[in-house]
């Protein structure tokens, strides 16, 4: 089934019965190996509309502020953070249409311009075959390696979306998915202390404080980010590894309990910092010690706003131990 | 710090072996109390916890913890009344579960688990506020400075 | 100033030499393959092989954050401590997009206004380039400032050709240094100049500009920034500043003060016009509120403003804004249906 | 077959070499198998212990690293005074930290808690109480033993296991499954006497004396014990004590707890050293397990 | 810039020992914002509140901070004295140099160190303190008292003859509690039940008290002046406005079972009245052992009853009450003798507790006030008493002292002495402890006068022998084994918090100590008040106490929450969360958290015309606990008097 076919056919029905005010989801550019958000209101612009390989953006990011009631294609990977949204009452469940698209999986950022056998100004079209990548260039298909898909398409659980209003793609609806495999983060942790601080400093040393990992999270919808507060000043303008790395913590922190690993910051953080790594050490932990997958249930309440009375004590202090 | 301050500040470092700095947030309910009991049943520690007053435990931002630790604490301290005991009554179960990620987190970048406790104590266990005081410094002067500044290399 | 040859045997003693300038900062590959400029690098670690780096190398001239002096308050005032001098740098392996940028930074910190911390680095840098022989498909650095055909901002251009280098010296300077060291370099064969003109040529092909930029500043001032094309236009964008911190023309910073209410330092930091609080006002009140309103302000000042105040596009086409934006915005493509758009009068 | 190591001592090796037997066979049918410490030295007990506190740490030190080194993670004793012996080293080696360090390599302890030091009494009570009872083959009804710890057994109470330090009940809840009938009595952890055995003879006798007359009066028909001290105090010294108070009850035969139980399980009478008593315990006997003849005592 | 004035006490010398308290002024001096500091003897006396006063003039300060001794000692005293200076009262800070450093370090140089760097924390703090004040809140002028015990009845009484309203409630169907119980009291030997009747149904009778028996509160709500209380009344399956109180019922029930209030020494029946003098005196059917609901026969009760007062199908009753104070008057538990296994295993007919003997030689307990042996009903020739059975005792956890068993044990013996004039009576003790009005005298007269024999030293065992028990000892003054074989065996069980205290104290929401008894916000100086506002502690459930304690401590609690409802209104605490509104996004994590239901969402307008929600703080039902400040990730919502900026200023204080 031709999936953008479907897309603009539903998209298009839907402009124009007025069921929704407008659509988020992807088009194409000038350059084959990139896809953009579109954000369309005019049912005649439903025709640019694609949803490919490249289909890499989370666009419930854009949700805020699009009118409403708007349409947003998701992944299934995606609906989980509009999921939070709908928990943490940042959008109605009736002001949202959610058109859910089967995805197979979607490349890294990097993979094509990277690929020894073909230069990026050959690419002519990525698509989808059967559950499989190809790049069409001007010498000839390739398919793509499953390494080189994001990360959380190689563990992904949620091929299908499990809650939606309507399925592009065909297939059986997903099933609410178990908690990730947080890939990459045992290696970590069984580094020593000093290893560890030395590998994040020197990750952190890239770091520019753009931002974008928290600008491109669709998580992030505070009306202003305590990073940018100036009573009290949580992050000072000092670009050095200690600062930006305690700068991310925040938002790590922030990210527990709700973060649901769609990859979008480190997607987006132009430097290639591992933040994925430390998103899923946070949804881990609130996994192991809380037993809560986030963004899976509309109507749970987020793991760090609710407790249980059994609650593991914290690991190393006391707790009721006498001294 | 004024010159002569800064210079008395070396001088005071050479003669004196490092002294952990240790920021402790206690609830003012029991551990606070706890502290002050200690102080009246003249029960001696290490000076080297640093005392800040909250109402609760749930009312510790984990901002604040990350910030002592940014700002040099070689530890840091979160104290308050024992599960059910809450005098907010659910505030320790908030903080246990802030904290207990936050733990995880800070050993995830490297900061060890020692330096970094949760602990409850009660207005009455005056005894058991200087004994995690004592075993916190213990522990900490053992791991050495933290310091991440220092540490940009490794 | 003539062209030499530089044999890739001699790099290395070259570099060597060009330590005893300042400190060498070169292209270096990280175990996760991420390649950036790093100070004072291994020989053996500098790396050739790459497109561009990530990040352009106006951080050398700019940082990302600096010290502008410390403080403390006094009985009468303030006492104020300048942070000392550094040490002079040469920057090797800059692309000509980036060098170029330099120029755009000279003209806001070092033309009617001087800023004396950028001046003394730029002043005392070395820039040497290394010709880009195979574009990416996003650059355009020959369609918006002819850097292929006319490179500018270095001291030296090296074009890779077989054997070695050619080494081009673009400033005086460069030509002094190139002359330090006369025992490396040797004089260009007819087969290296021709090699070179190819090279050239094909770099310049692998190119597409679809931008008149000359109809641009017109252009800015007929549409204003409330038009729908521009509210539009911003829908996808995600506000980040990608684009402007990855920029090598981009120079906007802010300054904050860190103090304990008695001592403290004056830092200046990068800023980004994209950030919804870059242009808001004490009381709360923004002129730019809205993202497309920004962008419109980003690319007017880029090829409106400094063209009109520079004498100089404050854009090197080397397409990062394109390939880094986690939305892929096309800056000339917006550009482009920005000089089709006409708007609809109700 | 689980593998115990088995600490015997002098007194099991030697003057109560009855116990040891019933011990190894009663464990054996249970389940358990008692690996003999290799090389076992002197426990400590008597006067190793109070005159030198490193001696009484390295005495046992040693049988507990010797188990550490053959591999098995309990240890136990059938002797209440080595028992007390282990357990009080483990002790010494988690409180004084200094001693630990010095110790603890030379005798091959990699840490205090390496090794379980636990009762032959507490090994046998550990057993489901099914499992026993479904072991036992000749129920000894008649047999009213006043049960007797002494002082070592159940103190100091939290050092040697859940034991009550007042009024222990394990080995009352073990004779119980032989389909014996424990009375019900005061003076379980009374003082027996033995550290005084030599020195002043007459006030162990009277010590004897009134506990073999509560046990009477409590309306037991023997007593069981766990420890060789107490035991030579009963048995051996009970003609003696008779005489101090001019008893004209008959003699109370004693026993080791493990020699009722290897009855009880079915070991045959003349395996077990009975003959070794000093009072006789054949009449009680003949009583008891005639009463079971027919389920097949003997 | 705020003008900072440093005051740093030297508490005559529990400071200045250990700290050189001119130094940490001296210091204080070069810290942000200060331009006046200095040292001074005793800051709390009034010449050193009127230091602060005058530099506050001289200097036109606007921040105080005083480093002395904890703040929950002096926080308010300075917080008035910065108030005479027409500063905001949360314009002060304090530093607690005397419990936090000086007592706990020796070494001075060190403390001096710590001292310095706490007063910078708080000078620091101070710096960003904003002016704060309180709302007025209306005060729900009834008063709650749980447990309907001596203290209980008292508090209440108290308070209904100041005009209030008050509601009494009792778990067991009668009032009257331990003293109910009691044969006499010492050491007047006045007859228990003689002196509490009369105030039992002076309760009942008193028309601002109402009396819920057989009820047990269930759940606290709200805070000081504002409690909502939901009490659960039990179905007694009795008809109270029918039932005359005849007792026709209670002599036909078959059903016997040991009577609680007996202390099991004596029978009731299934539906039964306590004790003769219940209040109310009506009966309850316990319907774990009545036949018509555990077999569903029998109803000999309800043919009976005259009044057709059974009713069987009754069903619990909830209600609430809207109260501002609650009084906790819950009394003690006995120590569980049976943990003593070394006397007689635990359990022996003739080894009674205290209690037991009281109902036993109560004219109106079991026996008509015949002292007999349970086990045979012989006459006692020989009594032993045994006192610190679970006092003084660390082996059983309760080291501490139950206070009132010395002077129960000496009356007791009289009472024995008065019927049976030939008896021996021997009382093991570890120390005699008779503090208090005309106690030593009495207990001499038990010695000398009643002839009852002190042996001072422990009883190591205990054991049946014959009919006889043979109680062993020591006699440590006379330093030999000491064996007496007793008729009669009574232990002075030692008083521990009820089995229940923890539950109750999560439910209110205040402190327990280490023994569970519920703890007082200051041993000394605020011995009624718990940490708590708006709940008092009476009687025994705080320590083991004696009737005239009991009695002292309930007329103080009672004074406590009539001091509240003689307030015209209650003023809120100013240290409360805050909503900024314009940075609020809406995500109600701070709602989420709130435990007191103080945050709610409300709509605003956008700045481009859309509506949207944000949340909003009640000032009056905040209890500033600061939950919701530290969930809300972007900073919005913040705790006045603990921002966040105030708490960072600190870290970053505490750390130059």
């Amino acid at each position: 089934m031709d999936k953008s076919k479907n897309l603009r056919e539903t998209a298009k029905t839907l402009l124009s019965e007025g069921a929704v005010k407008s659509i988020i989801g992807y088009k194409k550019g000038r350059f084959p190996f990139y896809l953009q958000p579109a954000i369309i209101k005019d049912p005649e612009e439903a025709a640019s509309l694609v949803f490919t390989p490249l289909s890499r953006q989370n666009l419930v990011s854009f949700i805020k502020k699009a009118a409403k009631p708007v349409g947003v294609v998701v992944k299934g990977c995606d609906l989980r953070s509009l999921v939070d949204l709908l928990q943490e009452h940042q959008i109605g469940r009736g002001d949202v249409r959610i058109i859910g698209v089967t995805c197979a999986g979607v490349l890294k950022g990097d993979a094509l311009e990277h690929d020894p056998r073909f230069k990026p100004a050959e690419i002519k079209d990525v698509v989808e075959d059967d559950g499989r990548i190809k790049v069409i260039t001007s010498s000839g298909e390739f398919e793509m390696p499953e390494d080189s898909m994001m990360e959380k398409c190689r563990s992904c659980s949620v091929h299908a979306p499990y809650l939606y209003d309507d399925l592009i793609g065909g297939g059986e609806p997903g099933k609410a998915p178990g908690p990730p495999a947080y890939p990459g983060v045992e290696e970590i942790e069984k580094m020593t202390p000093g290893e560890k601080r030395a590998f994040w400093l020197d990750m952190f040393s890239r770091c520019i404080r753009c931002n974008a990992c928290r600008q491109a999270c669709p998580l992030c919808f505070c009306e202003e980010c305590v990073m940018d507060e100036a009573k009290p000043r949580w992050v000072t303008a000092e670009v050095d590894p200690v600062e930006n790395l305690f700068a991310h913590l925040i938002r790590i922190y922030h990210s527990a309990g709700r973060c649901v690993s769609c990859g979008e910051c480190e997607r987006a953080c132009p430097v290639g910092i591992p933040l994925s790594l430390l998103y899923n050490k946070a949804a881990k932990e609130v996994n192991e010690l809380f037993g809560y997958n986030p963004g899976v249930d509309p109507e749970a309440q987020p793991a760090m706003l609710t407790y249980r009375l059994e609650d593991p004590e914290c690991k190393s202090c006391l707790g009721g131990r006498n001294l | 710090m004024s010159k002569a301050e800064e210079k008395e500040k070396t001088e005071n470092a050479e003669k004196h072996e490092w002294e952990p700095k240790i920021v402790g947030f206690l609830c003012r309910w029991c551990s606070y109390a706890g502290a002050d009991l200690a102080g009246s049943s003249r029960i001696e520690y290490p000076p080297n916890v640093r005392v800040i007053r909250v109402p609760c435990s749930g009312r510790v931002n984990p901002l604040h913890v990350l910030r002592a630790f940014r700002k040099g604490a070689d530890a840091v301290l979160v104290a308050g009344c024992h599960p059910g005991d809450c005098h907010y009554s659910e505030g320790n179960y908030y903080a246990r579960r802030r904290l207990d990620v936050l733990k995880e987190l800070l050993e995830f970048i490297g900061i060890e688990p020692e330096r970094f406790r949760l602990e409850w104590c009660s207005a009455s266990e005056a005894r058991r506020f200087a004994d995690v005081i004592t075993e916190v410094t213990g522990q900490v002067k053992k791991l050495g400075p933290l310091n991440p500044k220092e540490n940009k290399n490794g | 100033m003539n062209m030499k040859f530089l044999p890739a045997a001699s790099l290395k003693d070259w570099l060597d030499l060009l330590r005893s300038h300042g400190t060498l900062i070169a292209p270096v590959k990280e175990k996760d393959g991420f390649i950036a400029f790093r100070p004072d690098p291994d020989f053996e670690d500098i790396t050739l092989d790459y497109q561009n780096t990530v990040r352009p190398i106006r951080e050398f001239f700019l940082p990302h954050s600096e010290t502008l002096f410390n403080f403390e308050t006094v009985q009468n005032g303030f006492d104020i401590e300048r942070n000392k001098p550094e040490e002079p740098l040469v920057i090797f392996g800059v692309r000509l997009c980036d060098a170029c940028g330099l120029e755009a930074l000279d003209r806001a910190f070092s033309g009617k206004y001087t800023d004396p911390y950028y001046t003394e680095r730029r002043k005392n840098a070395l820039i040497i380039s290394l010709f880009c022989t195979e574009p990416h498909p996003a650059c355009f650095c020959e369609g918006v400032q002819k850097l292929m055909t006319g490179p500018k901002g270095a001291d030296i251009l090296l074009y890779p050709v077989e054997g070695g280098f050619l080494a081009d010296p673009l400033s005086e300077k460069g030509d002094k240094i190139i002359g330090e060291s006369k025992k490396l370099f040797k004089e260009p064969d007819a087969e290296q100049l021709k090699a070179k003109d190819a090279m050239v040529e094909k770099a310049v092909g692998a190119q597409s500009c679809i931008v008149d930029f000359s109809l641009l500043p017109e252009k800015f001032k007929e549409l204003p920034p409330s038009s729908p094309f521009w509210r539009e236009e911003g829908e996808g964008c995600v506000s980040c500043g990608v684009c402007s911190f990855l920029c090598p023309a981009c120079q906007c910073f802010s300054v904050q003060d860190i103090s304990d209410g008695k001592s403290g330092k004056r830092v200046r930091c990068w800023a980004t016009c994209q950030d919804c609080r870059f242009a808001k006002m004490a009381g709360g009140i923004d002129p730019r509120p809205e993202k497309g309103e920004r962008h419109y302000h980003r690319l007017s000042h880029k090829f409106a403003d400094a063209p009109a105040r520079n004498d100089m596009i404050f854009c090197t086409g080397c397409g990062r804004c394109i390939r880094y934006c986690p939305s892929h915005h096309d800056v000339l493509e917006t550009l482009k249906k920005f000089l089709e758009y006409e708007e609809v009068k109700p | 077959m689980k593998k115990i190591a088995y600490f015997p001592g002098c007194s099991l090796a030697g003057m109560d070499a009855e116990y040891d037997e019933a011990s190894r066979l009663a464990a054996r049918e249970l389940g358990i198998e008692l690996v003999e410490v290799e090389d076992w030295n002197c426990c400590g007990a008597t006067s190793g212990h109070s005159t030198d506190k490193e001696l009484s740490v390295m005495l046992p030190g040693r049988t507990l690293g010797t188990v550490e080194k053959m591999g098995l993670d309990t240890v136990t004793a059938a002797c209440a005074a080595c028992f007390s012996r282990l357990v009080t080293a483990q002790e010494i080696l988690k409180e004084d930290k200094e001693m630990a360090s010095r110790l603890m390599p030379e005798l091959g302890i990699s840490s205090p808690d390496a090794v379980k030091v636990l009762s032959l009494l507490r090994v046998i009570a550990d057993i489901p109480k099914d499992e026993i009872a479904g072991k036992i083959k000749v129920r000894l009804e008649g047999l009213k033993p006043a049960c007797y710890y002494g002082c070592l057994i159940a103190r100091p109470s939290g050092l040697v296991g859940e034991e009550h330090p007042e009024n222990p009940m394990a080995m009352d809840n073990l004779m119980s499954l032989t389909g014996a009938e424990p009375v019900r009595w005061y003076h379980k952890t009374e003082c027996c006497g033995a550290a005084l055995s030599l020195s002043r003879t007459d006030i162990v006798l009277a010590m004897n004396a009134k506990l073999i007359k509560m046990a009477r009066d409590a309306g037991a028909n023997c007593i069981v014990t766990t420890c060789p001290l107490c035991f030579t105090n009963l048995d051996l010294r009970q003609p003696q004590a008779r005489k101090v108070v001019n008893e004209t009850a008959p003699p109370m035969p004693a026993f080791y707890f493990s020699e009722i139980l290897a009855l009880a399980l079915g070991i045959p009478r003349k395996k077990l050293g009975f003959d070794k008593h000093t009072i006789d315990v054949g009449p009680l006997l003949d009583h008891v397990l005639g009463a079971s003849a027919g389920k097949g005592g003997e | 810039m705020p003008r900072i004035g440093v005051f740093i006490c030297h508490c005559g010398i529990n400071i200045e020992k250990t700290v050189d308290t001119a130094k940490v002024a001296e210091a204080a001096r070069s810290f942000p914002g200060v331009v006046f500091a200095a040292d001074y003897k005793y800051m709390c006396s009034d010449p050193g509140q009127n230091m602060i006063l005058d530099a506050i003039r001289e200097y036109n300060l606007d921040r105080i901070v005083v480093g002395a001794c904890s703040p929950s000692l002096h926080e308010p005293t300075f917080q008035a004295c910065v108030a005479k200076a027409d500063l905001n009262p949360y314009f002060f800070e304090m530093a607690n140099l005397r419990e936090q450093v000086s007592w706990v370090t020796h070494d001075r140089e060190m403390a001096t160190e710590k001292a310095i760097q706490a007063v910078r924390m708080a000078v620091a703090k101070a710096g960003k303190s904003e002016p704060l004040a309180s709302q007025s809140l209306p005060i729900t002028k009834k008063a709650l008292v749980i447990g309907g015990g001596i203290s209980g009845i008292q508090a209440a009484l108290d308070i209904a003859e100041a005009g209030f309203p008050v509601i009494l409630v009792e778990r067991e169907p009668s009032i009257g509690g331990r003293m109910a119980q009691l044969d006499k009291t010492f050491p007047t030997l006045d007859c228990s039940a003689c002196i509490l009747t009369p105030k039992m149904v002076e309760a009942a009778r008193n028309p601002n008290i109402t009396i819920h028996t057989y009820a047990e509160v269930e759940n606290v709500a709200g805070f000081i002046g504002n409690f909502e209380v939901t009490i659960r009344k039990k179905a007694r399956s009795i008809d109270m406005s029918k039932c005359t109180g005849c007792g026709v019922c209670y002599e036909k029930c078959p059903v016997k079972v040991p009577n609680k209030f007996e202390e099991g020494t004596g029978e009731r029946k299934a539906i039964y009245v306590p004790f003769p003098q219940a209040v109310p005196n009506k009966p309850v059917i316990d319907r774990e052992v009545c036949l018509h609901f555990t077999k569903g026969k029998c109803g000999i009760c309800a043919k009976m009853c005259p009044a057709e007062a059974v009713v069987y199908n009754q069903e619990d009753e909830v209600i609430t009450e809207k109260v501002g104070a609650i009084i906790v008057a819950t009394g003690f538990d006995l120590f569980d003798t049976k943990r003593y296994e070394e006397y007689a295993g635990g359990a022996h007919p003739d080894m009674i507790t205290s209690l037991q003997f009281e109902r036993l030689i109560n004219a109106s307990g079991p026996t008509q006030g015949k002292l007999r042996r349970p086990s045979d009903g012989k006459e006692p020739e020989t009594i032993v008493f045994i006192q610190c059975v679970g006092s003084r005792d660390d082996k059983m956890g309760r080291p501490y002292c139950s206070r009132i068993c010395c002077m129960y044990t000496a009356k007791q013996t009289i009472l024995v002495r008065e019927k049976f004039p030939n008896a021996r009576i021997f009382v093991f003790f570890m120390d005699i402890r008779t503090a208090g009005k005309n106690y030593e005298e009495f207990c001499r007269r038990a010695i000398e006068d009643y002839n009852a024999e002190y042996i001072r030293g422990r009883v190591s065992k205990i054991y049946p022998s014959g009919d006889k028990l043979i109680v062993e000892g020591s006699d440590t003054i006379l330093g030999r084994p000491v064996e007496i074989a007793a008729d009669l065996v009574v232990l002075a069980a030692g008083a521990e918090a009820r089995a229940d205290a923890k539950d109750l104290a999560r439910m209110l929401g205040i402190q327990t100590d280490q023994y569970n008894f519920f703890s007082e916000a200051h041993a000394k100086l605020r011995p009624v008040e718990t940490m708590t506002g708006g709940i008092f502690l009476a009687g025994a459930c705080q320590f083991p106490r004696d009737i005239p304690d009991c009695v002292a401590s309930a007329s103080a609690s009672a004074a406590k929450a009539l001091a509240l409802f003689g307030k015209p209104e209650l003023a809120s605490l100013p240290t409360v969360a805050k909503v900024d509104e314009s940075r609020c996004s809406g995500c109600m994590a701070c709602l989420s958290v709130c435990p007191y239901s103080a945050v709610t969402m409300e709509e605003v307008k956008n700045k481009s015309g859309g509506i949207r929600e944000v949340a909003r703080v009640n000032p009056g039902v905040c209890q500033g606990c600061g939950a919701c400040a530290a969930a809300c990730n972007a900073g919005v919502i913040d705790l006045l008097g603990y921002t966040n900026e105030q708490i960072a200023c600190q870290v970053d204080a505490a750390l130059l």
